[in-house]
């Protein structure tokens, strides 16, 4: 136990007011000399088990009655000083005036729980609390990493490199070198013999049949009638271009009555 | 002499933890090293180094190599590395250690008063309290439990090793008071005897 | 044993330099450990740790601990991460394997787009492409060549067994590349056939 943490000594102003309070150079365990701030405490059970230990016996053993009147003595004198004293201090003190009292009565006035029974918790948990806080300092004593004993100082360290496995499939590479190989041929672009109605053809078709008319005839009615599909699109094409050098050459006129209309033709009598 | 000589896989085991920043379990050291069985080569380490300048410690299963503590006195540096905890947060982490896993309510039952959340974060940012799941009791409270560095901060191979941590468990004093109050009143003429008690602190 | 009783300085000697962040100088050891005369604790330790896994070595008057030379490896783990060669490297390995040894300017020549030193340096990774010499033209260009872990990887006994160019038209391989995909998009449903379909996943 290291009884220079649970206390705090008072500062000087305090210190100077009152009498018997004598500060810094009593030494732990003389009561009477101590003046303790309940700063200094984790809570009441904390204070207890310091006034506790300072019956000097086993825990096991500690007066109950006694410590309730330390305890009790302790908040009045700090109650004397005008110490601001938490809640739960003050709690603690009217709990351990009644039970003091309940002690003190005749047995088979007690009621149930027993004030033994509170007295006996009372006293386990402080044993607990106590056992704890001797752990902690004997924890703490212990020869610490970074205090009392060091690790390397400057550890080259463990390194994982990750490297690369490389995968490419045969069939990738034979791929890879066909795709450059073609990519990279000269192109020789072939165009396909298409079904086509030249201009001549029809402008010779054309003119041919508007000579045998003079009404008006629909465009498409001087296409070649088994024409179809590109080959009719082409004569269609052709033959249009046909109507318009005719009509420039003053051998056809040209009307249509509508946008997209049926586009008529006829001969230019002359 | 037979430890000049070395075989390869406790020089590879040597050279390892040496070099490594953190300590290492027997599972990441054999990883590390193609599998290869290291456990003997470890206490062959452990032995040679016992009584030189430098210890191989296993700390919570885990393995590193630290100066001995007889020699503290000579190599404790100036500028302090270790944080001081104040003596709340050392009540918590010994708590937390002698119990674990354990809750805040039940810290805070055994210092009969609250715990401040900073004082949970001091020891978990110190790397030495960690989250261990919650209790499957109604609210399900958080738990809490140590960790490998607490041990190896400490110089604890297991929580075993704790300071006076069986003459606790014998005396029933990490049992709940309720516990132990039960035992106690069972016979009555006694204090708290401690193989009564219920102990449920395993 | 002798090794095994270290004497205090050697062990302080040992447990100062293991924990220093940098090599000590004789001199600075001394004063660290009170004026007493390191350097026979130095040269006992430089002997002790000779042949093990760590070694005791001065630097330039400095002391420190290092893990033994051989052992590098050992403190570098490999970690294999599997990575399928890009269309560019491929190419680029197709052209050297058909065409070596080349030089990069006759690469670039052959694929008729500019290749980036990466796509080199990844092949020379994979253990596939070495570089074969220097061209006796102007220039004196690096040449690179095909390794024997090329035809390993391949599953080739040699280059020659590489399919030659009428086989591969004859498998629709040197079909533009546009025709090739029109064709595999053609019959979308069916193409379990790779060399039917010729196309271009990679």
């Amino acid at each position: 136990m290291n009884a220079d943490d649970a206390f705090l000594f008072a500062p000087v102003d305090v210190r100077q007011e009152e009498d018997g309070w004598e500060g810094p150079a009593a030494a732990p365990g003389d009561d009477s000399a101590l003046f303790l701030e309940l700063d200094g405490w984790e809570g009441p059970l904390d204070l207890l088990l310091d006034l506790a230990r300072r019956q000097k016996v086993d825990l096991k053993a500690i007066s109950i009655l006694a410590l309730v009147d330390q305890y009790i003595a302790y908040i009045e004198r700090a109650e004397s000083l005008r110490l601001e004293i938490a809640a739960d201090y003050l709690v603690m003190a009217a709990w351990l005036a009644y039970l003091k009292s309940a002690l003190l009565l005749p047995k088979e006035e007690q009621e149930d729980p027993s004030p033994e029974e509170l007295a006996l918790r009372l006293q386990l948990r402080l044993q607990r609390l106590g056992a704890m806080r001797e752990a902690a300092a004997r924890l703490m004593a212990r020869d610490r990493l970074g205090r009392d004993v060091f690790r390397r100082g400057a550890p080259e360290g463990l390194r994982i490199d990750r490297v690369n496995a490389w995968q490419c499939a045969w069939f990738d590479l034979v791929r890879a070198y066909g795709q450059v190989n073609a990519r990279t041929a000269p192109a020789i672009h072939m165009v396909r013999e298409r079904p086509v109605m030249t201009l001549e053809s029809a402008i010779s078709r054309v003119s041919a049949m508007l000579g045998v008319t003079l009404d008006w005839m629909v465009l498409e009615d001087f296409l070649p009638p088994h024409a179809d599909g590109r080959l009719r699109r082409s004569a269609l094409a052709s033959s249009f271009v046909a109507a318009l050098e005719l009509a420039r050459l003053g051998k056809a006129e040209i009307a249509q009555d509508a946008v997209f209309g049926p586009l008529r033709l006829r001969r230019v009598a002359s | 002499m037979t430890d000049g000589a070395a075989d390869d896989l406790v020089r590879a085991v040597e050279a390892a933890l040496f070099a490594a920043e953190e300590p290492m379990t027997a599972e990441a050291l054999s990883t590390h090293l193609g599998g290869a069985d290291v456990r003997p080569a470890l206490s062959q380490l452990a032995d040679h180094y016992r009584g030189r300048g430098v210890e191989l410690v296993e700390r919570g299963r885990r393995w590193h190599f630290q100066t001995a503590p007889d020699l503290a006195h000579l190599l404790r540096r100036e500028r302090e590395q270790v944080r001081r905890l104040s003596r709340a947060a050392t009540e918590v982490l010994a708590i937390i250690a002698y119990h674990e896993p354990v809750s805040r309510a039940e810290i805070e039952s055994i210092r009969g008063v609250q715990t401040s959340g900073g004082t949970l974060d001091v020891l978990m940012e110190a790397g030495w309290v960690r989250v261990a799941g919650r209790r499957e009791v109604p609210g399900r409270p958080v738990i809490y439990a140590t960790t490998p560095e607490f041990l190896a901060h400490f110089g604890l191979q297991s929580r075993r090793e704790l300071p006076g941590i069986d003459e606790l468990r014998a005396a029933g004093l990490l049992d709940p008071v309720e516990d132990a109050f039960e035992a106690a009143v069972a016979e009555p003429e006694e204090s708290p005897d401690p193989l009564a008690s219920g102990s449920e602190s395993a």
